[in-house]
């Protein structure tokens, strides 16, 4: 009674995606799918939804799923060859679409927003399975499975709110909720905990593991490793679009046995010794007292070149508004902000960029941090075209060296200048978001949730990355939920609730458990 | 230009390629693609294809003085009309009033040349001043209340219907100038074949057709090259992530749109030229072909991609169609008939050659 | 640099040629009704005149672009003698000029250029602004000489327009008042739908008032015609043309009168005139208009109409012959 | 730009619904305002019988005409054929009564499945060829437009069917006969987009067309039945101009492009695809043919009319838009 994704092969121009990849899955676990950014993970769960066709490689599932729809190249005892072929009972079956997959009893999270922003939570929720009455819509009844599939989240939502007006963690939730309410016996969740904070990822845990004991299956792609050990069982590890462990026992391995199969060497966590800053340099960005429409109130905090500070809260606690209306993005109500120690007033981007070489780096990787439909090329020099352009003219060359520079030194994996930031994985598209604001070297560098769904070594490489702009002398805002990564990286870290400030923590011993716990202490305490 | 322009649908994603929103997960051939397999060579193609189907069905398509040079002259015409509505669809924005705005530059050309009498390149220059800052306008109140631009520049083009016929009814009677400033007849009888040193003639070029030509060359360069230009695409193909980047979006839609407002003015003095009066229907006929041009060329209305050499054949395509069939002497029906099933047929030509490259090509 | 102009001496494509050698191509501006008689006509002439090739097109789809390319496509089929309406008044005589340079001959039927000149050999055409006139003077005697008028036309951007709206000015002024002209309606001829809701609003805010309703353009007429005798008010209604709707209202009473213009005229003798010049013979006044006349139909002269208007034709080609033309015999 | 300002905090944005709502009211507000001014400066005229029946009855087919765009722009798409094909309906109505010599109920049959069979070709041709709609339709537009000019030349179409006629001009307790069709094609087209399965498909498509595919929704379908509704409902609005008119040729439905696309935007529809409002679109099309009534009304100069209309067009979206905050997205 298993379902089977055997030896799949996927190629994308330029691109070998999949290279003979197995998932193996049984009802009744919770199984990790783990990989580097680009090892095929998202690739292989569009092949097992019918998103993609396989360009080799079969997809077999139980039987009476199979007679659940359309097309079926007949018993897979044909094609009899491989380890695979002595699960009695199993169907090849051949996706044509999404729908199939459906039908098949599979339901997936992808990693990538697919809500249909004009429509309400519950018609979002509902979409797959729309309840009906005399073949009409049955609204009385969607808005019931909807509460339903939110209420086991333990997520309060009005189910009639469109989903344009949530919030990114809102949206991740409607994502899993509307899984939920397909009902399916196989689930893929694909990087789901991505925005999501401690306590409604192990909401979704707790939903998981019923699941689990209901007896279905749950796929479970995540780059935290910590929170994979804590619910999952089984674990399939790609490299390279090859699956090099196959639905071992989760418990056989340590985390660094893992990391090692993922990375393909032994990968040793570097302690990042980074060079504290002179007591008497003067600040490079500083807020005194600033205030913002948006409800920040008396923020101070002041940058020192070479210095990295951390700004620490959970999600919607109001540091990503405060760098953007440091950026001018939102009109600044009271209090001043020092560059350089001159007071300044920007009011755009374009001036933070320009005149005070202030770059932000933006959470919202998507629809801020990248242009999807444009060549990479012209993703990393958009903010340098004023000095590649000679006589108002830019040459190509110029910009394919700026690219190669970059996909050296972030090591982006890509197939060709002319790429389309759309095509990138995930986590290389976060690279390129930051490559852009590197290449336009800038003295100081805001640099909003930067390893969100982005792999362990890809991640260090950022940080010893980041630690290194510090060094040379960068100064450097760093907004993150991750906490290993601000006790790792951060020299002191801010604490911010509710759009205050309520301390400040000093983290020169980078000793985690000492700083995790003042941080802990801070954003529970009362607003200052 | 930035990129392929049909955006070009693998198996899966196929269904998308229709709709606006195109599929960021649709692989693009990178390099893998044969050269014959370019879409502007398809263009190419199609139109060597017309032309010889049209001369071997009349003879007289390649007739030099009755055919071809009117054919180049109102090309001019059709190509330049098609940028002043690629220069705005480079943001995803439409432009419904290029014919009225060069309705009203013609008028301000005319107005200078029968008032103020002067020299044909001056009254050209306050003629495109005046578009620019029609346009510029439109731009600006666009970026300013976040209206659709379909919405402004339809209210404009409403609006502007009516001030030309106030501005020629105030300036005097009738609805045109039917001054004629030095150079003018030159400009629109002449080819560069009557231009002879010794006895080597010019080829049967019309004037005006290097008018257009500069045009296109310096709209393709600012979008391909400049900075100005890339800065709109990518506004164009994401307004927040444009912002965060550093460019100041908000300008650089006042600037596309003023400079299809300038481009259309254009349009409308070229056509002026070749009717041979500044009148008050000049661009009554825009709107259409303003679109067929860039579309037919593989510019798309989403924005962020446009092809000024593809606007360039897709114009000529539909001209050749158009003079080609007319040369086949239909009643007005049937010509219209031929005329839409020619387009079909000719696009979908087009898309199975495309297909065929992604086949061949692609290995999606 | 030692660079000099060609003068253009374009061989006189037609001069001395015999009937049989004069291809006539008669081009309306688009598909309208009062062209549909042109058709028949130049069949008519062929057969009479023992023309050459004749063609009648109407594929210029109102854009003088289209029709200027429309032409030169004639021309290169070897067609040699012109009869135009020309799209826009404006900018045809610059067409007729591209014509005449290449040596073919050209007459404006139906209308002529706007301004002073004619470009062309010769207009054959009513005089607009007098058919408006007679057709204004019809609704006023129509309405007592006295009470409101109102004008509904076509394209304001269109010379022509304004010439019609002189005339009717002129019809009204010359009442000293009795009859006032309370509205202009313009651009309602594009799309008949769109005239009858102007006409349907119209009536609706005024219908009481109006005396009478003055129609120089065909969907106007035939929506007014339609809308009076439905709201059965007693407007008196002056149209245009004799399209076969009209002459059905005229007979039944919804419309008073029409002014009827000469198309078949215009085609009959304007193919002979070409026939002529291409001949060898000169227009004795080059550009010269000539009034090819339009006629007030009302219920009484419905049926007899028409033979005035052969009349006028035959006079038509006598005038010519007699004095318009100077043939070297 | 603005545009990346939230409002104030929470909510961040405000509902959808609430949005077009906002819309709504405004515009009906506006409409109302119109007419009030209207009726006043008129000395109620336009409140009098015949006024507001010349109202409503060319009110019926700009509704239609711009429910029939909206039903395309609900998947992004657009339909530049929709005036012609009203044209082309309105032809074969008439020629299938007239020549043909077939009974009114029939010859309307045949008008709306004209109108069907062509929205269909329309969908399978984007569909099928992946031409951008845009351009399939402008050909289409131009094949048509010859049909239409085909089926009785310059000529006009008149005196058929008198119980047509009737119908069509008569009204029930005061109320256009072809008005309440309108409103009751309204109703049934905001049931489909609200109600109907396949109509939310095609809002999913038009929202989000790669989260539709991936929920196992066909964009394919989506575009080829939304293409086919709109040519539907060009094909009533030709049975519409058949009925009230009493007579048709064939410059039928040059006037509606502009008209058709007027309508829905004015009326908060996006072009992007995703939103549809029907109420809305219906709005709209009164406020802009309010315009052309106050013309008839004050005997308005033809050379300012457009600059009003303009206005009006202008002033009723900015209305809508300083009215709701800005929603992302390019203009
Ligand atoms: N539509 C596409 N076109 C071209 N290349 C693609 C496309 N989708 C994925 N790829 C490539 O295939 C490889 C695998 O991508 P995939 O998204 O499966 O990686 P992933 O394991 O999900 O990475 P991440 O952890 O960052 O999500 C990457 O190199 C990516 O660039
Ligand atoms: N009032 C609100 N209503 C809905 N969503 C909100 C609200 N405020 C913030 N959010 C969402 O929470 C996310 C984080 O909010 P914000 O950026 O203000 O705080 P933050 O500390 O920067 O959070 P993050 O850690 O995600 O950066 C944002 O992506 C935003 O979508
Ligand atoms: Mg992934
Ligand atoms: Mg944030």
């Amino acid at each position: 009674m298993t379902y089977l994704a055997d030896r799949l092969v996927k190629t994308f121009p330029g691109v070998r995606a999949l290279d003979g990849a197995t998932l193996r899955l049984q009802p009744g676990s919770v199984h990790a799918l783990l990989g580097e950014n680009g090892a095929g993970k998202s690739t292989l769960i569009k092949i097992m939804t019918g998103v993609l066709r396989p360009d080799g490689g079969r997809i077999l599932v139980p039987r009476d799923d199979a007679g659940a729809h359309g097309k079926e190249p007949g018993p897979a005892t044909d094609l009899v060859k491989g380890p695979s072929d002595t699960d009695a009972g199993l169907h090849e079956v051949r996706f044509s679409g999404p729908q199939d997959a459906q039908r098949a009893g599979i339901g997936v999270v992808h990693q990538e927003r697919n809500l249909i922003p004009a429509f309400s939570v519950a018609e979002n929720i509902a979409l797959q399975s729309t309840p009906r009455r005399r073949g009409l819509v049955d609204r009385a009844a969607m808005r019931e499975l909807a509460r339903g599939c939110l209420d086991r989240l333990g997520v309060r939502l009005d189910v009639d709110r469109p989903v344009s007006a949530l919030s990114v963690a809102q949206m991740q939730l409607v994502e899993i909720a509307k899984a939920l309410a397909t009902d399916s016996r196989v689930l893929l969740l694909d990087e789901p905990t991505a925005s999501l904070t401690a306590e409604e990822t192990e909401h979704l845990f707790g939903v998981v593991r019923r699941l689990r004991d209901e007896g279905r299956a749950v796929v479970l792609v995540s780059h935290k490793l910590e929170e994979v050990f804590a619910v999952a069982d089984t674990v399939t590890v790609l490299r390279d679009g090859r699956s090099v462990a196959e639905a071992h026992p989760l418990a056989d391995y340590t985390q660094e046995e893992i990391v090692n199969l993922m990375v393909g060497r032994a990968h040793a966590a570097r302690r990042l010794d980074k060079a504290p800053v002179a007591p008497g340099t003067a600040p490079a960005l500083r807020l005194d007292g600033v205030a913002t429409a948006l409800g920040h109130r008396d923020v101070s905090l002041s940058v020192r070149p070479g210095e990295i500070l951390g700004l620490y809260g959970l999600v919607g606690a109001g540091r990503s508004e405060l760098a953007r209306a440091v950026l001018g993005l939102h009109p600044v109500t009271a209090g001043t902000v020092q560059v350089h120690g001159r007071p300044t007033r920007i009011t755009s981007v374009g001036q933070a960029l320009h005149r005070h070489r202030i770059g932000y780096v933006s959470e919202n990787r998507k629809e801020e941090g990248v242009f999807l439909q444009q060549p990479l090329t012209r993703n990393v020099a958009v903010t340098v075209w004023n000095r590649l352009s000679r006589a108002g003219l830019i040459r190509d060359r110029d910009e394919r060296d700026l690219l190669t520079t970059y996909q050296e030194r972030l090591g982006i994996r890509l197939s060709g200048p002319a790429q389309l930031a759309g095509q990138l994985s995930g986590g290389n598209q976060q690279k390129i978001s930051l490559a852009k604001w590197l290449a336009a070297d800038c003295d100081i560098l805001i640099i909003d949730e930067p390893t969100v769904g982005i792999d362990v070594r890809t991640k260090a490489a950022f940080h010893e990355l980041i630690v290194h702009l510090a060094s040379d002398g960068l100064a450097i805002l760093l907004i993150s939920s991750d906490l290993p990564e601000m006790v790792t990286l951060a020299d002191r870290v801010l604490v911010m609730r509710d759009y205050r400030l309520t301390g400040e923590v000093a983290n020169d011993t980078h000793d985690y458990d000492s700083t995790s716990r003042a941080i802990g202490h801070l954003l529970h305490a009362a607003a200052v | 230009m930035s990129r392929p322009p049909h955006a070009p649908p693998s198996p899966p994603a196929a269904s998308d390629a229709a709709l606006p929103a195109p599929d960021p997960a649709v692989p693009v051939p990178v390099r893998a693609l044969p050269l014959w397999a370019n879409p502007r060579l398809g263009l190419l193609v199609l139109l060597v294809i017309l032309v010889v189907v049209f001369s071997s069905l009349r003879s007289e398509f390649l007739n030099t003085s009755l055919t071809l040079e009117p054919m180049q002259a109102d090309l001019s015409v059709t190509v330049v009309v098609g940028l002043a509505q690629l220069s705005v669809l480079s943001l995803g924005h439409m432009n419904l009033a290029v014919g009225r705005i060069a309705a009203v530059s013609a008028f301000a050309m005319g107005w200078a040349y029968d008032k103020l009498s002067v020299p044909l390149p001056v009254g050209l220059l306050i003629g495109l001043a005046v578009g620019a800052l029609v346009g510029a306008a439109a731009g600006w109140t666009i970026q300013a209340t976040g209206v659709n631009s379909f919405v402004v520049t339809l209210a404009l083009d409403f609006g502007l219907v009516g001030l030309v016929s106030l501005l020629y009814s105030g300036v005097g009677d009738g609805v045109a100038f039917h001054v004629h400033p030095a150079g003018m007849d030159s400009l629109r009888n002449d080819t560069f074949s009557d231009y002879c040193t010794g006895s080597v003639c010019g080829p049967p070029v019309p004037l005006i057709v290097p008018i257009a030509l500069v045009a296109a060359l310096a709209v393709g360069l600012l979008f391909r090259y400049a900075r100005l230009g890339r800065e709109i695409l990518m506004t164009g193909s994401g307004l927040k992530a444009a912002e965060l980047s550093g460019i100041p979006t908000a300008r650089r839609v006042v600037q596309a749109h003023s400079l299809s407002g300038l481009l259309a003015a254009l349009a409308g003095f070229l056509l002026a030229i070749n009717n041979g009066a500044f009148s008050a229907d000049i661009g009554s006929q825009f709107l259409l072909p303003s679109f067929l041009g860039p579309v037919l060329g593989g510019t798309l209305l989403a924005g962020g991609a446009v092809s000024v050499i593809g606007t360039v054949l897709g114009a000529a395509i539909t001209e050749v169609i158009q003079t080609g069939l007319t040369l086949l002497q239909f009643q007005v029906e049937k010509l219209k008939i031929f005329i839409g099933l020619v387009l079909l047929a000719a696009l979908s030509l087009d898309r199975v050659r495309h297909v065929v490259a992604e086949r061949r090509g692609g290995g999606a | 640099a030692g660079c000099a102009k060609k003068s253009d001496t374009h061989s006189a494509a037609g001069h001395g040629l015999s009937a049989a050698k004069v291809g006539v191509a008669l081009v309306p501006g688009g598909p309208h009704p009062y062209f549909q008689p042109w058709k028949p006509t130049l069949q008519k002439a062929k057969t009479d005149f023992g023309l050459g090739q004749v063609t009648f097109n109407e594929t210029s789809g109102w854009d003088q672009t289209t029709q200027n390319s429309v032409l030169k496509s004639l021309a290169a089929h070897g067609y040699n003698a012109f009869g135009v309406f020309g799209v826009s008044p404006d900018n045809i005589n610059s067409t007729f000029s591209d014509l005449k340079r290449q040596g073919f001959h050209v007459a404006s039927l139906g209308s002529c250029p706007a301004g002073s000149t004619d470009e062309a050999d010769f207009c054959l055409s009513t005089d607009v602004e007098q058919a408006a006139y007679k057709a204004a003077k019809a609704a006023i005697a129509a309405m007592g000489g006295h009470g409101k008028l109102v004008h509904l036309t076509g394209n304001k951007t269109d010379s022509n327009t304004a010439r019609r709206e002189a005339g009717v000015a002129k019809a009204v002024a010359e009442t000293g008042g009795k009859v006032t002209l309370v509205q202009t309606v313009t651009d309602i001829d594009t799309d008949l739908q769109t005239a009858q809701k102007a006409v349907a609003d119209l009536l609706a805010a005024k219908g009481s008032a109006i005396g009478g309703i003055v129609n120089t353009a065909y969907n106007p007429a035939v929506a007014s015609a339609a809308a009076v005798k439905k709201a059965g008010l007693p407007i008196k209604v002056v149209a245009i043309d004799d399209d076969p709707t009209i002459l059905a209202d005229i007979k039944d009473g919804s419309v008073t009168a029409s002014v009827v213009q000469n198309p078949v005229g215009q085609a009959y003798v304007g193919s002979y005139v070409l026939m002529k010049l291409a001949g060898g013979c000169t227009m004795r006044t080059p550009g010269l208009t000539v009034d090819s006349g339009s006629f007030v139909v009302t219920s009484a002269n419905v049926g007899t109409y028409d033979n005035d208007r052969q009349a006028k034709t035959a006079q038509l080609k006598k005038d010519f012959d007699g004095s318009y033309l100077s043939c070297a015999a | 730009m603005t545009t990346l300002t939230p409002p104030e905090r929470r909510p961040r944005l405000p509902r959808l619904p609430e949005r077009i709502a906002g819309t709504e009211t405004t515009l009906a507000a506006l409409a109302v305002a119109g007419y009030v001014v209207l009726a006043a400066t008129t000395h109620g005229a336009v409140v009098s019988g015949g006024t507001l029946t010349a109202i409503f009855q060319f009110l019926a087919v700009p509704m239609v005409i711009g429910l029939s765009q909206m039903a395309v722009l609900s998947v992004g798409q657009m339909n530049l054929g929709v005036g012609v094909l009203t044209g082309f309906c309105a032809m074969v109505c008439a020629w299938l009564m007239v020549a043909a010599g077939l009974p009114a109920w029939l010859a309307v049959a045949g008008a709306l499945l004209t109108g069907a069979a062509i929205g269909l070709v329309n969908g399978l041709l984007v569909v099928l060829t992946r031409i951008n709609g845009f351009v399939v339709t402008l050909a289409t537009m131009t094949i048509i437009d010859g049909l239409r000019y085909g089926v009785h030349g310059t000529a006009t179409y008149q005196g058929y069917s008198h119980r047509l006629v009737s119908l069509g001009q008569g009204s029930v307790l005061g109320v256009p006969t072809v008005f309440l069709a309108a409103v009751a094609i309204a109703i049934l087209v905001a049931f489909f987009f609200r109600s109907v399965p396949l109509g939310r498909r095609l809002l999913a498509s038009g929202g989000n067309p790669l989260a539709a595919r991936l929920s196992g929704v066909s964009n394919d379908r989506s575009l080829v039945v939304a293409h086919l509704v709109s040519g539907l409902l060009a094909g009533a609005a030709g049975v519409m101009v058949v009925a009230l008119s009493g007579s048709v040729n064939a410059t039928i439905g040059d006037d509606l492009l502009l008209p058709s696309f007027a309508a829905p935007i004015i009326g908060g529809v996006a072009l992007a695809g995703g939103v549809v409002s029907v109420l809305g679109t219906c709005l709209a099309a009164l406020i802009i043919r309010l315009v052309d009534v106050a013309q008839a009304q004050y005997s308005i100069n033809p050379d300012w009319v457009d600059l009003i209309v303009g206005a009006v067009v202008l002033g009723a979206v900015l209305i809508t838009q300083l009215r709701r905050p800005r929603a992302g997205g390019t203009p």
